[in-house]
């Protein structure tokens, strides 16, 4: 038993470790590609990781209250119990209970331990960021919500890894119709939950001055780092687990050279969608929140609903 | 020395001039050149003044310039305005006694509200008291520290304040050319 | 020989009357306290005969009726909610009631509560149902008058409208008792499917479904009549409101459940399916949707406190019906499920706004923030609630909220599946607004010597949630109860997991990999350099210096936005229509009142000669 | 022993001859006189109570001793011995009450008119003879003309008046239907023409049977012809209306029931309940509705006793036995709650000087133990389980469905509905307003205290125990529903026929 | 808590490449950012981003001449920096004034009230020069001599008593009550 608990603790670092260099390698390359847009040359790739040290080895740190601490941490903590639970390959932990529903809730919990800490900051900006961060996490739900009934009607299961296994056999999921337009609507979703451009007016820098994080200095703005690569990794990793096919690689005699091989395929699956969502930050303006909430609530969701009844049927 | 073309197009001008001189005799006006009128009124007479401008379509007041003449104990004020339908800029001369207990006007808030701005400004600057402007009190530009001194009138020793608030620059007294940073 | 049954019904009602004429600050309180506890743990006794027997069951002749109760599986599970609940509602009371007719009525409504989960014929459901009523309404009465008779009007009118359909199923069966009405409206249904004509007709079924629709969704606060939901949770001792908006809302819901156990069958061959689930229910989980999405969005709207949670909890309450609605055995289990979590955390979130009110003395959101320092417990016991309703892992919230999405969505019904995630997102929303604006933030000047809440209190909001946190971790312990409602084991799983086939959520797992990530930040935290504590007042308002006089949280009007993007749905509102039904009956009864009593003997004279004219015409 | 029952009657007439000797005696005594002579008549009444009901067989009185056909017999069943015992207690309370109600100066007068009243009601429920029934009818009815007049303002005289003008109307219609029934059946005993009603043709029994019905429905509160009851109820001193709404009318609605009940061999049997149906259902809405924006709190308890009043007419006329228990069961509730209801308000009337709304407003910290009272009584009459009237409610709401008169029963449970909502705002002025002018609280009469108290503890009691009072009220409904046990009852004259 | 001196290097490393600049743009120098960020000169390939909050920001850019009010809320920005945090001064008129050397309204030496690391002279230096400053202040980073912060800290009543001297004392709630009469939900109509 106790060997197993190791072998498991060994494999869920190495995944943490994984998640968190892909994660800040993501940011990085957001970071280059919208400065090649810009025609600039743009920063080194490993650019977040230089901040993210330089933000933890702040020689000083403020801190407003216990909640203003816990939020942090419990962020942080939730994206890694996210992480462990979206199938990675064949390696995984928490395959088995990997539940559609569960993901979707984890993923967006983070955000509640960003506002708690941001709220209880007690700057006026912190809570104008968190009204609207909850504004557009109410506006994103509805279509979310559609392309996930739609997903677990098509498949009829609610488990990820028997999805990924559906879909090896089947081909991808995007190639049937109920599920494009699910996929559709997910991405526009994913927008909003990378906190990319179109939708990204709880962090808007000019008005509220990056919103919630306005009160974040040193450390806690470093785990906030940390949180967010990880969160972009497990966010894309479970859209391409769940929409691209994933990569359950069984070609190879030895496990290690099967694990590579899907890892890279799921890399450059979600380096695809990475890149959708960094060309449409890169050329939209920032949408106010009622219009963000309208348009959330008028196009992406006609379109899931869509997905949904048509896979219903 | 009002040629052809100058003095056709200063007609119109003139035209308007009589045309509010006839309204407003207690007014002095004389055209300064194309599309520039200028208007001498009494103090008292102000409000009715740009009343009888805002009515003959002047739209827009651009500024209240008060200019301080130590010499004649006075203050000038100029308030310029811009019709758009007429293109011609007017400037309405006022003078009032300088002393800060004496230099008070009635505001034009009502007629053009920008004026409540240009006021406050006015006030901040040259200490000239508009009645009626609630924001009279209000902090605008100056800190409080410079809050009574109305730095902009002449007889205000720049120099000599700034070497009492900035106690360190005692090179001033040196002679400029040979200056080193 | 008082049966256990009549125990565990009349000790609130017997100790009530008892404290209310005592009424000796000190005693009272111990009384009403036990008074609620003996009914508990006459309940949890009956636990172990309930494993050995199928039912525990007792009747009285009273008045020509035949009354009957019955305690088995479903019943004992309500009768379990009303009585943590409701003990813990009482504990609570004990510290914020201030006169003696209180007690008397709250402890009324715990008896009709629990007479309405062991009754065993529709006679004696009305009459509990009926003293629930009148119970809960006395409650309200002394706090508000009109927000008291709109409750009163309202719930009279469901209750009435029972009062009919049971009239009419009476009529045509002849019996009152569940037993005997199931039993012929079965064999009334298999006759229907033979093809030969039935006792009774189609729209005598869709009266009866009307009726005890209206009946039941007044109670549960259904979408159409929740009118008085808000008001009446808001008029009255807040802790009171615990028991009412926990307690009292599932009476509705085990309403509905017993809408399945009676006239499920003659429903289902009368109206057919719509997909998987019966277009009766369909009725009934589309409703519950609409409640849930009117519901969060107006709790999300609102300026008062009580108000919020008063919404909050019709909105919760929706989520059950949907569960019921869709009628599959496993969507019915989760709903049950979702009402055990809902008491728990709804009875929570009430006695936590019942000592904010007690201890600050205010109710609106604009004059409270920053009590998080000041009321710590109270503060760690929000914290509990707010994970547990919005549905955070590894508390209760989320296991019923998961069970209910898997058993609507595996059903595939997609409008149903995408109302209810749009109400956990609303649920996130409502909840963050309440503790910005309560607990974080500037606090005014005059809350700063705010004391924490008093032991009785603390002791209750202890107890639900420990209860909260242990369902939450170990769903299988309530899994196994809810399959012994349907006989065969639908919850598959462990003690730590629920496990249905098509999704698998294991609470203990999930725990231990939070409390490990959490483990990992804390690691990278305390790896950074020392903290220092700043005051409110240090913070980047772009170089301004601030003070305490500003204002610098937005607690008032917080979701402006939201309110402008929902302009348009928000100017339709049932509360005016039915004060203008009200007004238009009064103003009826004026007129009618004028024209036939208006006194002169002339026009009395002419009454007899119409009669007369009647009489002889008519042939009589 | 039986023979002793025939005091009933003969006691409060004697008695009523005697009230102006014991005037003369001494003015202060009549009172007190009456007192006695009320609770004697109260003392003969449970006698009598426990003779019906423990030996099971109705007591028939013989008057002269002629046999029934020819002469007047007394027939004293289950229900009269309950309802001659209503009578007697009502009338003791109200005795004790008017004590000190009573100012208006000719107090002798009142005493003989109450005795009357007390006297005309025993009789027409414990006649077996129409005609009889109708003497008895016409002598309640003048006292009552008198004693709504008995105030002396204005406003009484002209109630009385317009009473007095329905009334006769009433009682002459409910002559001439006696006489056409006298011509065709050729006898005036109940029992008899229950045999003989069959035989009649069937235009006569019609016109009989109408102009019977119309004559009693003004004497028993039906709708149109209620219309004098209102400002009677409002007009006539305290005392007085509470026995207006416990034994008056019920006196009347018992005759109604009784005559329906021995022509149910009439062919046209099924118009006349299907016409009084709606005419009870009338009633009822039209008698909430009416009580909904009343300022004049005595006024309000007259509307809501008619339209309790008219819910009993329908009971009686759904037909069926379990129709006629509940509707008995709710006359003997509602006449204690009514009872309860009046004396209250007459006793606050006395204290505060008067009933307005405004007086009521924060009467709970004036006078709580006539507050309490009202509120008690106010919430039984809504239909609130744990007390008396409910359980009534229930059973008649019950037997109608079973009637399938579902449609009648919505709307009853409206206008019940419209009901609860004045009685709640009363109960809400009373406890938690504060009224305009200060008052400090008013020691309450011990004696009213105590019957208050009894009457509510009736009611509790019946509320959480109806047992006892159900079997009794089964007993008193099989009295009047099956008329063949009636027949057998009275020894008639064999061979006497028309 | 933990002794991190063996990393040291790697984070003086980081916080070279990855000075974050809190925007703050007072004075005429504010135009000379946008060609700094965008393409021309790109300072992103240093690493470097505009960032508005002080909490997480290190370079604190002050571009111009620096008037009394600006003054006030340069110095509270300042404080609510976390600690290694370096300060540029960009053109003549922080140094000594500038052209406003006789106004009453702009400072003449702004390193009386906050320490300065690198100082760019110029009236309004060109990006060229800026970029230059921008390398000076990251080699002084990478040698560990930019310790503009350790001096404020050590001889902060020196500071506070040019601050206090040119301010008055407790000029922050002074600063911060000054228009609370005049707030819209403040004034009593």
């Amino acid at each position: 038993m106790i060997t197993s608990m190791i072998g498991i603790a060994l494999k869920a670092f190495l995944i943490l470790l994984y998640a968190t260099f892909v994660g800040f390698m993501f940011m990085g390359i957001i970071r280059i590609v919208t400065a090649r847009i810009h025609r600039r040359v743009g920063p080194p790739i490993y650019q977040p990781i230089l901040d993210t040290i330089k933000l933890l080895s702040k020689k000083s740190n403020i801190t407003h209250g216990l909640i203003y601490d816990f939020g942090v941490l419990y962020a942080l903590g939730a994206t890694i119990l996210a992480l462990m639970f979206i199938p990675l390959g064949s390696i995984s932990i928490l395959r088995a209970y990997g539940d559609l529903i569960l993901i979707t809730f984890l993923l967006e919990i983070p955000m509640l331990g960003i506002m708690f800490a941001a709220m209880s900051s007690g700057n006026p900006w912190a809570g104008l960021g968190s009204q609207r961060a909850l504004l557009t996490l109410l506006a994103v739900q509805v279509p979310l919500g559609f392309a996930i009934v739609a997903l677990a009607e098509f498949y009829d299961t609610f488990s990820t890894y028997q999805i990924v296994m559906a879909q090896q056999t089947a081909g991808w999921s995007i190639t049937y119709l109920p599920l494009l337009l699910a996929a559709v609507a997910y991405d526009i979703v994913l927008q909003a939950m990378f906190g990319k451009e179109p939708f990204d007016i709880m962090i808007a820098p000019g008005e509220i001055s990056l919103g919630p994080m306005v009160e974040f200095g040193g450390k806690h703005m470093g785990i906030l780092q940390i949180q967010h690569a990880i969160a972009l990794f497990a966010e894309t990793l479970f859209f391409s687990n769940i929409f691209l096919g994933g990569a359950v690689v069984t070609a190879f005699a030895s496990s290690i050279l099967n694990t590579l091989a899907s890892l890279g395929i799921l890399l450059i699956k979600q380096l695809a969608v990475l890149l959708i969502a960094i060309f449409i930050g890169a050329i939209f303006p920032r949408f106010t929140i009622d219009q963000a909430a309208r348009f959330y609530w008028k196009w992406p969701t006609i379109i899931a609903a869509a997905g949904a009844i048509l896979a219903a049927l | 020395m009002a040629n052809g073309q100058e003095g056709g197009m200063s007609m119109r001008e003139q035209a308007i001039v009589d045309k509010i001189l006839e309204k407003a005799p207690y007014a002095e006006g004389k055209v300064r050149r194309e599309r520039r009128i200028e208007f001498t009124v009494p103090a008292e007479r102000i409000r009715d003044f740009l009343t009888l401008l805002k009515k003959n379509n002047f739209e827009l007041m651009l500024q209240i310039t008060p200019v301080d003449w130590p010499n004649d104990g006075e203050i000038e004020l100029i308030y310029q305005i811009w019709s758009v339908t007429h293109r011609t800029h007017v400037m309405v001369r006022t003078r009032i006694p300088r002393e800060l207990e004496k230099a008070r006007m009635p505001t034009v808030k009502d007629i053009y509200p920008v004026a409540e701005t240009y006021e406050r400004d006015a006030h901040d600057f040259f200490g000239v008291y508009f009645e009626g402007n609630w924001k009279m009190e209000m902090p605008w530009i100056l800190d409080d520290t410079e809050q009574d001194i109305y730095p902009l009138r002449k007889d205000f020793d720049m120099l000599q304040y700034v070497k009492k608030k900035y106690k360190i620059l005692d090179r001033f007294d040196e002679n400029k050319d040979n200056y080193v940073i | 020989m008082i049966n256990e049954l009549m125990i565990i019904i009349f000790t609130p009602l017997i100790t009530g009357v008892i404290a209310w004429l005592l009424d000796i600050k000190g005693l009272r309180e111990g009384i009403s306290i036990l008074g609620a506890a003996v009914p508990l743990a006459y309940l949890i006794q009956a636990h172990q005969t309930l494993t050995s027997q199928p039912s525990i069951q007792y009747s009285i002749v009273i008045s020509g009726f035949k009354f009957e109760f019955l305690l088995y599986h479903l019943s004992w599970i309500f009768a379990m909610i009303a009585g943590v609940v409701g003990f813990a509602a009482v504990l609570g009371m004990a510290s914020t009631t201030k006169d003696s007719y209180e007690w008397l009525f709250a402890l009324m409504s715990l008896t009709g509560v629990y007479g309405i989960f062991l009754a065993d014929d529709l006679i004696s459901f009305f009459i509990f149902w009926e003293i629930m009523t009148f119970g809960s309404f006395m409650m309200v009465l002394k706090y508000n008058r009109k927000a008291s008779l709109k409750y009163f009007l309202l719930s009279v009118l469901g209750a009435y409208s029972m009062l009919l359909a049971i009239g009419i199923l009476y009529a045509k069966v002849g019996a009152l008792d569940f037993t005997t009405i199931q039993q012929t409206l079965y064999q009334d249904a298999m006759r229907g499917v033979l093809g030969t004509n039935t006792l009774l007709s189609r729209n005598d079924m869709l009266l009866i479904f009307g009726l005890f629709l209206i009946a039941f969704g007044v109670k549960a606060g259904m979408f159409p009549l929740h009118v008085w939901a808000p008001d009446a949770y808001s008029e009255t001792n807040q802790s009171y409101t615990a028991m009412f908006s926990g307690v009292l809302s599932k009476a509705g819901v085990y309403g509905m459940l017993v809408i399945y156990i009676l006239l499920g069958t003659r429903l289902m061959y009368q109206f057919g399916r719509i997909g998987a689930a019966p277009k009766f229910g369909y009725v009934i989980a589309f409703l519950g949707g609409i409640t849930i999405i009117v519901g969060g969005l107006l709790a999300a709207l609102q300026e008062d406190i009580r108000k919020l949670f008063a919404y909050s909890s019709i909105s919760q309450v929706g989520y059950i019906l949907v569960g019921i609605g869709v009628g599959s055995a496993l969507s019915i289990e989760a709903a049950i499920y979702h009402a055990i979590s809902h008491a728990l955390f709804k009875g929570l979130f009430f006695l936590i706004v019942a000592t904010i009110v007690l201890r600050t003395g205010k109710t609106e959101f604009k004059d409270m923030g920053g009590l998080a320092e000041k009321m710590p417990i109270t503060f760690a016991m929000t914290f509990v609630a707010i994970l547990s309703l919005a549905g955070i892992p590894p508390l209760v919230g989320f296991a019923s909220k998961w069970l209910l999405f898997e058993a609507v969505i595996h059903e595939n019904m997609p409008i149903l599946g995408g109302m209810i995630f749009f109400g956990s997102a609303i649920g996130f929303v409502y909840l963050i607004r309440f503790t910005y604006a309560v607990w974080f933030g500037q606090r005014p000047t005059d809350l700063d010597d705010t004391k924490d809440t008093p032991i009785p209190l603390a002791i209750a909001m202890g107890i639900l949630a420990l209860l909260n946190v242990v369902f939450g971790i170990a769903p299988g312990l309530v899994a196994t109860e809810l399959n012994k409602i349907f006989g065969k084991e639908i919850i598959k799983g462990t003690i730590w997991e629920l496990n249905i086939g098509f999704g698998r959520y294991n609470g203990l797992l999930i725990t231990i990999w939070l409390v490990t990530g959490i483990v990992i930040a804390g690691i990278i935290y305390f790896l950074g350099a020392k903290v220092r504590r700043v005051p409110v007042t240090d913070t980047y308002q772009g170089g301004n210096p601030v003070t305490m006089e500003y204002n610098l949280t937005i607690r008032r009007n917080f979701f402006l936005p939201l309110k402008e993007t929902l302009a348009f749905w928000l100017r339709i509102s049932f509360d005016r229509l039915y004060q203008d039904i009200g007004r238009w009956v009064e103003d009826l009864a004026e007129t009618l009142r004028n024209y036939i009593y208006n006194g002169n003997v002339q026009a009395y004279a002419w009454y007899l000669a119409i009669i007369l004219l009647i009489l002889a015409l008519w042939g009589v | 022993m039986s023979q002793y029952a025939s005091l009933l009657i003969a006691l409060p007439l004697i008695s009523a001859f005697f009230v102006p000797i014991i005037k003369a005696i001494g003015k202060k005594v009549v009172m007190p006189f009456l007192v006695l002579i009320t609770a004697i008549q109260m003392g003969m009444a449970t006698w009598v109570f426990n003779e019906v009901y423990t030996t099971g067989k109705p007591i028939i009185i013989m008057a002269g001793g002629f046999r029934p056909p020819v002469g007047i017999n007394l027939y004293i069943g289950h229900f009269a011995a309950l309802f001659v015992l209503i009578i007697a207690v009502a009338s003791f309370f109200m005795a004790i009450f008017s004590m000190k109600a009573i100012t208006v100066e000719p107090k002798d007068k009142y005493a003989m008119l109450s005795l009357l009243l007390m006297l005309g009601a025993t009789g027409m429920i414990s006649t077996g003879d129409i005609f009889n029934l109708f003497v008895f009818m016409e002598i309640t009815a003048i006292s009552a003309y008198a004693l709504t007049a008995y105030n002396k303002s204005g406003e009484a005289s002209e109630a009385a008046m317009k009473y007095i003008v329905l009334g006769g109307i009433g009682s002459s219609f409910f002559l001439v239907g006696i006489a056409l029934i006298y011509g065709s059946l050729g006898t005036l005993n109940m029992a008899q023409i229950a045999q003989l009603a069959g035989q009649m043709n069937p235009t006569v029994a019609q016109a009989a049977l109408a102009m019977l019905v119309f004559g009693l429905g003004v004497e028993a509160e039906l709708f149109p012809l209620n219309a004098w009851a209102p400002d009677a109820y409002q007009a006539a001193p305290h005392p007085v209306t509470a026995m207006f709404s416990a034994f008056v009318v019920k006196a009347g609605l018992y005759a109604l029931a009784r005559i329906l009940y021995l022509t149910h061999a009439v062919g046209s049997w099924g118009h006349i309940l299907r016409l009084l149906i709606i005419l009870g259902t009338l009633t009822v809405v039209i008698g909430e509705f009416s009580a909904l924006r009343q300022t004049n709190v005595k006024r309000m308890f007259a509307y809501s006793s008619i339209s309790q009043v008219g819910f009993i007419a329908v009971g009686f006329a759904l037909g069926t036995q379990a129709g006629v228990s509940a509707s008995i069961f709710h006359m003997v509730n509602h006449a204690i709650v009514k009872a309860l209801m009046f004396m209250a308000v007459g006793y606050v009337a006395l204290e505060l000087g008067g009933v307005t709304l405004e007086d009521f407003k924060g009467l709970g910290k004036v006078m709580p133990l006539t507050a309490f009272a009202i509120t008690v009584g106010a919430i039984s009459i809504i239909g609130i389980p744990l007390f008396n009237v409910f359980w009534s409610k229930i059973q008649l709401i019950l037997a109608a469905m079973k009637a399938g008169k579902s449609g009648v029963i919505a709307l009853i449970l409206g206008a019940s509905l419209v009901e609860a909502v004045y009685y709640i705002r009363l109960i809400h002025l009373m406890w938690f307003e504060e009224g305009s002018r200060e008052r400090t609280r008013i020691k309450e009469n011990f004696v009213f205290g105590t019957i208050m108290l009894l009457l509510v503890a009736l009611i509790i009691i019946i509320g959480v125990a109806p047992n006892m009072t159900w079997n009794i009220v089964q007993k008193a409904s099989a009295d009047i529903y099956n008329v063949a046990q009636y027949i057998k009852n009275v020894p008639l004259l064999p061979g006497v026929s028309p | 808590m933990v002794d991190w001196r063996l990393f040291e290097p790697l984070f003086e490393f980081a916080r070279k490449r990855s000075l974050w600049i809190v925007s703050f743009c007072t004075g005429c120098g504010g135009i000379e950012m946008p060609p700094l960020m965008t393409s021309r000169y790109d300072l992103e390939r240093f690493g470097m981003m505009a960032n508005p909050a002080p909490r997480m920001a290190d370079l604190f850019l002050i571009t111009g001449y620096v008037t009394p009010k600006t003054l006030k809320r340069i110095i509270i920005t300042y404080e609510l920096q976390p600690d290694p945090k370096y300060v540029m001064a960009h053109g003549s008129c922080p140094l000594n004034g500038g052209v406003y050397w006789d106004s009453y309204n702009a400072i003449k030496h702004l390193d009386k009230y906050i320490p300065v690391d690198v100082v760019i002279a110029g009236c309004m230096p060109r990006p060229e020069a800026v970029m230059d400053g921008i390398n000076k202040i990251m080699e002084m980073i990478e040698n560990g001599t930019a310790d503009s912060w350790k001096r404020y800290k050590e001889n902060y009543e020196w500071y506070k008593k040019n601050q206090d001297e040119l301010f008055g004392e407790g000029w922050r709630e002074r600063e911060a009550r000054r228009w609370i009469p005049w707030l819209m939900d403040k004034k009593e109509e």
